[in-house]
């Protein structure tokens, strides 16, 4: 594909332009409010895409996978006995990584269990036959979760100051929310570099394009399959921990409306297509937020789906998804 | 045609152990019996060809022998390993090479992509290099697009590519099922010639083929399938002869 | 001539001898809607016997069975015009839900003191469907060039875009608090089973099972014609439809439509049941679960998708809020292993729903992937991908 | 496959383990854990129809209380404790000649309160002969569904939470919901309604907070719409401005994120934030933002759905708030503060089912009273125990304290308490408390 | 038609597609005449399948346009960005006059008519735009709007097609199949069939009777209730062709209808090309590797490489085209 060089950049440079002029019009503090609730959903959304894309399963058990990260880092920090913000700097950094840590490979754990028993049996079946399992999934996770944590909301220690701020501009910006920020670039990042680059992500890649031609290179299906559910679960995980550290607060229903907005963002960027879902994930916190300071906070949700309707209307394949050829 | 490769063995000699033995392989699709009962060797050193009509059973022969599919019963054999029910990602590592039908490249991922997933089982950097220059010196036009995107080839160079792809496993034995499909003319006597020079280059070779004239032309051995049985099996030049072949399949 | 009605209209014979099923397929193929209104009748009428007999008898009265019973109609009619959508055209819809509550507004707000409106019950049936069949059609245009998941997600987008509507337009709609006091139906004395009101389920499971008889006889028609093929053609091959005449955007509409009208109708019929709509009842999860019914019973099977969908119910809102009581009565004894003791009859159930019902859902679909009562197609497809991806000779796609 | 099915018979087996470490958590006095079920004391947990005082009589009549509440999924925190304080009122209060049981019936379908589902189960509940009276339903929207059936059926329903104006006052259209029977009502609740608590909310903060610039959320729903849509009016009427003039609606705010909303409020500087909603919705998570935006200062305020107990109760209001701030940050409006004995009430509670009670275990208690005095004054008929509950000249005295039914079935306890939150014994205190008369 | 010669049933003219970057077809200027056999080879990925989607409605081309049976079926589309404008409009003047008439009258009344009707004429209006019915179809030409024709115009203007890949409705019958192929030329609505009328009833019989003996004439008979997928391979590309058939078209085209064909079968299909040709005086565009089927049965021959034709003409002319050779045929699989 002899693609001209002028249109790659075409959408970053686009998208700087309406970022500039949002920052304009909501201001500092909204539009970072902006991009920490973008980057939760894109870091959830990552997973939906990735399993999506490499089994074609719209994984609605993947927002609950989210919320039992953050039922895992709420245990994990209050077992340990931390019940509110750690001042002590070395210690901070020694808990976040080791929360962040613990909560990935756990929820990446599980969600390769659920992988294996509820959707693997069914990789030949009719299409709808995994989607319901996922449903069911969903259920589960939540009933467990219920079982054991109780229904009511649970207060999570926030082990981040959350009223420490900088100044960044002239505006005072809560350094959590910056937090949230960049541990989503990093492990974006981080993920795109692993895809990319890596022989697993190589064996990702393929597998997602043509899973026979995969094996016939010597590419173990079930490893790299199970292997997607890891990363995309561990970054659910993330998720949650990034969910207890903002929010501190969580509850055994959160799953299903993040699990909603985080699919939304994976089609809105084009489903199967890592850059697009974080795209998506944050277009949608700006839509949310744009939404509210335009006095609209009924509709957000109304209005996030209009304009994933809108987008695509145009572009039937999301944001950065492949176009299809024939037309019928 | 090229330093690194290895000695030639261009003649199979019979007293051999065979390299690949299928013995009363019988595969199912849930349902259909679509292997009713396949013996075949293929001898170390050997083209040998696979003829049949659609649905003869061509296609699922090899992805039986390269662990696609496991048969309900007989057994395959691969030198003296039993590899019945071993799986494709696994017989990789063992040497067996399998360019799919319609070619199968990945299409999002650039040429030279396509290539290091031949390599994907490999890690000795050295006969890796060795084996890039093999595969790009059979195909220079590989070579100039290593950048481009697998899915905006020309058929003929996804069919290189197919091949070349299949070649950087290293393979003890590669199965080509229908090199030529959808191919000019002019292609197709390139891609058999380029049969003829991996097997130069000492590997063994496996061939399912639509155009049985050319078949017949770099093999030395060949087999013919009717749904899903072996009717006849003979060398390549008395199966050139054989009128029923001819009538069949030749358009004599 | 046709193998298909046979087999749609076998899904619940699968139980019967071999004999006597021929001898019942055979009249089935051949007065197809003759058999589907004797089966809706035969089926309406066993019913209310069975659940006066031991086991059921135990759980409750006759009557609270046939309210049920009635409430299950409206998810069958759901699942039958789902079934349209998902199981005959192929078109992803998940959000469902929308076109009932679509429905349920219009006679909400056409026949109740909040409007100041009293139209009658019957003829607001047909408007309700048209209107629900409208609006299937404005929602499903901007979905036509969608496909496989990215219609998923545009039909769940609007499944949650019209209850947020319906939320924020108090002056027509009355806000959160919803239209309550909705009339109720007049049977104008022609039934001989009293009249609709309170605490009388009868004419209302009277009412649904005609809907349900209407609605699968029309539907078999529909699936039996020019129509019903070009959807299935549609299914199995856009492109290749396409190239054979078939108007895929009117086709697609036209399956839009006719599943809208039924969740028309059926919302229509439940807000009389119910005398109230409220924009919470529409979520999300009742688009899914008329889904998991179409799926269950068997897509693309008209009697199987009407049993999924009453299995599901039964299951959902009796089985599983019974079940706590059913396990105490039974006095199952306790059993100690020494280091936990387990004791069924105390265990309360109905915290447990979620998981059941979860549990039940995952392994249902593992069980019988292609549902309980698998059309001739859906049968097939299950083997198709490994049969495809021996034979596929597909080429890859350029650019 | 084979190790598919396995894995659905652990996850199973989990159910059974899960079952007795999870009844821990709600009952463990109930029979669920490991140790043995308890010989009489305590009516079981598990809800089913066999809840009988150990005073009972052998050959006493038996007779049912139904019960209609959500208990399962995100409304069980509502409905457990309000089922359990009727269960608490069964054990304690003596009913001569009767063995009183619970006919239990859960209005949630996947875990959220379904009005068809409510509908049915008031239907079972009528059909079942022995049932004298129903504690319940929860929800407004559920209540609409069942009055009507309750009404045509002489079933008389003591709803121990709603609060929503439509569904009593002839004003407001209740007239609509009991149309079989317009002059035999059968339905009451011993909550306030939500244009006094609005009021009410609007009333302190203007006179005792001294707050003048109020900024207003609600959670969209039917009861928080309603607290918010009042306390705008009266707000406004007292000389406040609410910020943008009316309510801020955060559609499911219990997952959401209500850190925009309060960017943009701060800069408007509001000295007061009223949340219409409850503790599930968002009450608590709101205050919890309004810290990390900054404006941990300012106080906030709501209705009774977000005084549900102490900070130690898990998943209050208080729990989830945390305790930063001074003693008058937080602040709520609920019903009167004249429980008799509370201290009593909650001990007892603790005592059987080994939690805090909820908000409206109190509430479920009372109710069970008043369906228990009707039951000793009148006998088992199902008529006499409507027409006796509804006469507006019948007094209970219960634990809520004092009051009788209006003609509508309201409690003429109109009486609305403020409580602020103590930093010292992290629970609400109270401060004063206004009675809205009989109007 | 005027001009001299064989009147042209379709005619293509400077046809470009390009798909991202690559251009798959390149200008391309086509004709066929009527009552012929005219192939289209080349190497794979020449542009063939392209532009034989082009033809048939399956993809626009970036340029050029398509003629077929004297109408211009398919081109770029010319002021489709106007095309929302004809939805909008209406409803804005209607509007406008609504408050025109409010401010006059100073009645609400009026206006609130005037939304009403302004509601109704843009759904009117975007239903019309959806379903594209032939009053819409005429109205858009008049404004001097062209969208290109659809598959299905295609079919219903008079072309049929087989498909590369089988692409068969594989769950179907081949009754059924065949039955889909009849779609456009059947009539009966969405009410006939619901309420069963006697002219459904009729339509389906007769429709019935047709596919039978369809697949009688391409060899298929008594396999009518075979499910498609079950069919051999070869009676599988018949199959297509049946169903291709069943549209009664005026051209028909056949995208490598021996591929994966032995000689003999092959044989017989051409056979079967030869009584299409003489028993259905059908035209036939032809898309085919095996140059004897090319070389036996065509009246012309274009040979596209590229995207781009490299030549035109006879049989014989084009196998000794020194370009051919070199870029397709090969210096010696002339024969």
């Amino acid at each position: 594909m002899t693609r001209r060089p002028g249109r790659a950049l075409l959408v970053p440079a686009i998208l700087l332009l309406l970022a500039t002029l949002d920052w304009s019009y909501v201001g500092t503090e909204q539009f970072v409010n902006a991009l920490t609730i973008g980057a939760v959903y894109a870091l959830i959304a990552l997973g939906y895409t990735m399993v999506y894309g490499i089994i074609e399963l719209i994984n609605f058990a993947h927002g609950d996978v989210f919320m039992v990260g953050s039922f895992v880092t709420y245990w994990l920090l209050s077992s340990l006995g931390f019940n509110g913000t750690i001042s002590d700097l070395p210690l901070l950094v020694v808990v976040l990584v080791g929360t962040f840590l613990a909560a990935m490979v756990v929820m990446g754990g599980i969600g390769v269990v659920i992988e294996r028993f509820a959707y693997r049996p069914l990789r030949n079946a009719p299409r709808l036959a995994p989607l319901i399992t996922a449903i069911g999934v969903s259920f589960i996770l939540q009933n467990i979760i219920q079982i054991f944590f109780g229904p009511s909301p649970i207060s999570a220690p926030q082990v981040i100051d959350v009223q420490a701020r900088v100044n960044l501009g002239g505006v005072d910006v809560s350094v959590v929310k910056l937090f949230v920020i960049a541990v989503a670039f990093i492990l974006m990042i981080a993920l795109q570099t692993f895809v990319s680059r890596t022989r697993m992500g190589r064996a990702m890649r393929s597998t997602a394009i043509d899973r026979d031609a995969a094996q016939l290179m010597g590419v173990d299906i079930n490893t790299t399959i199970a292997v997607t559910f890891f990363i995309g679960s561990a970054l659910a995980g993330a998720a949650g921990v990034v969910q207890v550290l903002y929010l501190g607060t969580t509850n055994f229903q959160l799953g299903f409306q993040a699990g909603l907005k985080a699919f939304t963002s994976a089609v809105l960027g084009g489903i199967g297509n890592i850059t697009g879902a974080a795209l998506g994930g944050f277009l949608i916190g700006f839509i949310e937020v744009n939404s509210t300071v335009a006095g609209f906070s009924r509709w957000s949700e109304a209005i996030v789906f209009g304009i994933l309707v809108l987008v695509l209307v145009f572009r039937p394949t999301g944001l950065l998804g492949q176009q299809l050829g024939e037309r019928a | 045609m090229t330093a690194t490769a290895g000695a030639a063995a261009p003649v199979a000699s019979q007293a051999e152990r065979p390299l690949l033995r299928l013995d009363d392989v019988h595969t199912f699709y849930v349902h259909v019996h679509a292997l009713q009962g396949i013996t075949l060797e293929v001898f170390p050193g050997e083209i040998v060809t696979l003829l049949g009509g659609n649905g003869a059973g061509k296609t699922t022969t090899l992805r039986t022998i390269s662990g696609m599919i496991h048969p309900r019963s007989g057994t395959v054999h691969f030198g003296d390993d039993d590899i019945t029910n071993v799986p494709a990602h696994k017989l990789v590592r063992r040497g067996v090479g399998h360019a799919p039908e319609g070619r199968r490249i990945f299409g999002r991922m650039t040429v030279l992509e396509n290539l290091q997933m031949g390599a994907y089982t490999r890690s000795n950097k050295d006969e890796l290099g060795a084996d890039f220059e093999r595969v790009f010196a059979l195909f220079p036009r590989l070579r100039e697009r290593s950048g481009q995107a697998g899915g905006t080839l020309s058929g003929g160079e996804q069919q290189m590519l197919a091949i070349g792809r299949a070649l950087m496993t290293h393979p003890k034995l590669l199965l080509l099922d229908e090199p030529s499909m959808g191919l000019a003319p002019i292609l197709v006597e390139q891609i058999f010639q380029v049969i003829r020079d991996i097997h130069a280059q000492g590997t063994t070779v496996l061939v399912v083929e639509q155009n049985a004239l050319m078949a017949l032309g770099v093999a030395h051995r060949g087999y013919i399938l009717q749904t899903g049985r072996i009717v006849l099996q003979d060398t390549a030049a008395n199966l050139r002869q054989n009128p029923e072949v001819q009538k069949a399949y030749l358009g004599g | 001539m046709s193998a298909r009605r046979l087999q749609g209209g076998s899904a619940p014979l699968r139980l019967l001898p071999g004999a006597l099923r021929r001898g019942i397929e055979r009249f089935a193929g051949r007065h197809q809607s003759l058999a589907v209104l004797v089966g809706v009748a035969l089926v309406g009428a066993f019913l209310p016997v069975i659940v006066g007999v031991p086991p059921f008898s135990g759980f409750g009265n006759r009557n609270d069975f046939v309210d049920g019973f009635a409430n299950a109609g409206v998810f069958v009619l759901l699942a039958l015009g789902l079934n349209v959508v998902v199981g005959l055209a192929g078109l992803l819809d998940l959000g469902y839900a929308a076109f009932f509550a679509i429905g349920s507004y219009a006679y909400a707000y056409s026949a109740s003191p909040f409007s100041h409106l009293d139209v009658p019950f019957w003829p607001m049936l047909l408007v309700g469907a048209m209107v629900a069949a409208t609006f299937g059609i404005l929602l499903g245009a901007p979905t036509l060039r969608l496909r496989g998941d990215y219609l998923a997600i545009v039909t769940l987008g609007f499944g949650e875009i019209v209850p947020v509507v319906f939320l924020n337009s108090d002056t027509y709609t009355n806000g959160t608090n919803g239209i309550s006091a909705v009339y109720q139906p007049s049977a104008y004395g022609l039934f001989g089973i009293g009249s609709f009101g309170f605490g009388n389920p009868w004419p209302y499971y009277v009412t649904v099972l005609a809907i349900v008889a209407v609605a699968m006889m029309l539907l078999y028609r529909l699936q039996d014609s020019r129509l019903g093929r070009a959807w299935v053609a549609i299914r199995e091959d856009e492109v290749a439809a396409a190239s054979m005449g078939v108007n895929t955007v009117t086709t697609k509409l036209l399956a839009f439509a006719i599943g809208a009208s039924t969740a028309g109708l059926a919302g229509v019929f439940n807000a009389s049941k119910l005398s109230l709509v409220s924009p919470d009842q529409f979520g999300f999860t009742v688009s899914f679960t008329i889904l998991a019914m179409v799926v269950l019973g068997g897509m693309g099977n008209i009697w199987g998708v009407a049993i999924g969908a009453f299995t599901l119910y039964e299951v959902q809102s009796v089985f599983l809020k019974q079940l706590t009581n059913f396990v105490h009565d039974i006095h199952l004894p306790a059993v100690d292993l020494g280091f936990l003791r387990l004791d069924i009859s105390a265990i309360d159930f109905v915290q447990y729903q979620f998981l059941l019902y979860g549990l039940a859902l995952v392994s249902m679909m593992l069980l019988r992937p292609e549902g309980l009562f698998p059309s001739r197609e859906r049968k097939r497809e299950l083997h198709e991908s490994a049969e495809e991806a021996a034979e596929s000779n597909e080429e890859v796609v350029q650019a | 496959m084979k190790l598919a099915r396995v894995g659905a018979a652990l996850a199973i087996a989990s159910i059974v383990v899960g079952a007795c470490s999870g009844s821990a958590t709600t009952a463990p006095s109930a029979g669920g854990g490991a140790s043995a079920a308890p010989a009489s004391a305590a009516p079981s947990a598990v809800g089913g129809a066999s809840a009988a005082p150990a005073s009972a009589a052998a050959g006493a009549v038996d007779v049912k209380i139904g019960i209609e509440l959500p208990l399962s999924g995100a409304d069980l925190p509502n409905g457990q404790p309000t089922l359990n304080g009727v269960k608490l009122a069964l054990a304690q209060i003596p009913v001569p000649g009767f063995n009183v049981t619970l006919n239990v019936q859960d209005d949630a379908v996947n875990g959220v309160h379904d009005p068809q589902q409510g509908a049915k189960n008031i239907q079972t509940l009528v059909n079942d002969a022995s049932v004298m009276g129903v504690v319940g339903p929860f929800n407004s929207n559920v209540a609409k569904a069942e009055i009507p059936i309750g009404n045509a059926a002489g079933l008389v329903q003591c709803s121990p939470a709603n609060t929503n104006i439509s569904l009593t006052k002839p004003e407001f259209g209740a007239g609509d919901l009991r149309k079989t029977n317009p002059d035999k009502i059968a339905y009451v609740r011993v909550a306030t309604t939500d244009d006094i608590q609005g009021a009410a909310g609007a009333d302190i903060a203007y006179t005792i907070v001294k707050a003048r610039k109020a900024f207003v959320i609600d959670d969209t729903e039917t009861y928080g719409k309603a607290l918010s849509d009042q306390f705008v009016a009266t707000f406004t009427k007292l000389g406040g401005t609410v910020i943008g003039g009316s309510s801020h609606g955060v559609p499911k705010s219990g997952q959401g994120d209500f850190t925009s909303l309060l960017s943009l409020a701060k800069k408007d500087s509001p000295d007061f934030v009223f949340f219409g909603g409850v503790t599930a919705t968002g009450g608590g998570l709101l205050r919890k933002q309004m810290v990390t935006a900054g404006m941990g200062a300012i106080p906030m305020g709501g209705g009774d759905g977000l005084s549900d107990g102490a900070a130690s109760v898990k998943g209050s209001f208080l729990n989830l708030a945390g305790d930063q701030g001074d003693p008058n940050t937080y602040m709520t409006v609920a019903a009167t503060h004249d429980i008799p004995n509370p201290t009593k009430l909650a001990a007892d509670y603790k005592a059987m089912f080994g939690a805090e009670p909820g908000a409206y275990s109190a509430s479920g208690y009372a109710c069970a009273q008043v369906i228990l005095e009707a039951l000793k004054n009148v006998g088992a008929d199902r008529a006499k125990v409507r027409a006796y509950v509804t006469d507006p000249s019948h007094t209970y005295d219960t634990v809520l304290g004092k009051f009788q039914f209006d003609k509508n079935g309201d409690t003429t306890q109109r009486i609305i308490s403020d409580y602020t939150f103590d930093p010292g014994t992290k629970d609400w205190k109270f401060v004063s408390q206004k009675d809205f008369g009989a109007g | 038609m005027s001009e001299s010669a064989p009147a042209l049933i379709l005619s293509a003219s400077g046809v470009t597609k390009r798909f991202g970057g690559l251009v798959a077809v390149n200008t391309v200027d086509f004709d066929i005449p009527e009552g012929s056999i005219v192939s289209l080879i080349g190497p794979n990925g020449a542009g063939k399948t392209t532009f034989f989607n082009v033809v048939a409605g399956l993809y626009e081309p970036t340029h050029g346009s398509v003629r077929f049976m004297d109408n211009e079926m398919i081109a770029r589309g010319r002021r489709a960005w106007a095309e929302p404008l004809t939805w909008v409009l209406p409803t804005v003047i209607v509007a406008l006059l609504g408050f025109f008439i409010m401010q006059v009258s100073g009645s609400g009344v009026a206006l609130a008519l005037a939304m009403l009707v302004a509601l109704g004429l843009l759904i009117t209006m975007f239903l019309l735009a959806i379903v594209r019915p032939p009053i819409y179809e005429r109205m858009l030409h008049r404004l001097g709007i062209f969208k290109s024709a659809r598959p299905n115009d295609m079919v219903v203007a008079g072309l049929g097609r087989t498909f590369q890949n089988i692409r068969l409705f594989k769950t179907m019958t081949a009754r059924e199949n065949v039955m889909v192929g009849m779609h456009s030329r059947l009539r009966s609505t969405v009410l006939d069939a619901a309420l069963r009328l006697a002219r459904h009833r009729r339509e389906e019989a007769e429709a019935d009777a047709q596919a039978r003996l369809w697949l009688a004439f391409v060899g298929l008979k008594g396999k009518q209730g075979e499910i498609a997928r079950n069919l051999s391979y070869g009676d599988q590309r018949r199959l297509e062709i049946a169903r291709a058939l069943a549209s009664q078209p005026k051209l028909l085209l056949l995208d490598e209808p021996t591929a994966g064909m032995n000689p003999s079968e092959t044989a017989q299909m051409m056979t079967l090309f030869g009584r299409i040709r003489s028993e259905l005086r059908l035209t036939i565009l032809l898309i085919e590797h095996d140059m004897q089927v090319v070389m036996g049965v065509s009246d012309r021959v274009t040979v596209l490489d590229h995207g781009e034709k490299i030549s035109e003409g006879t049989p014989d002319q084009v196998r000794r085209d020194p370009q051919v050779i070199e870029a397709y045929l090969g210096k010696g699989a002339s024969a």
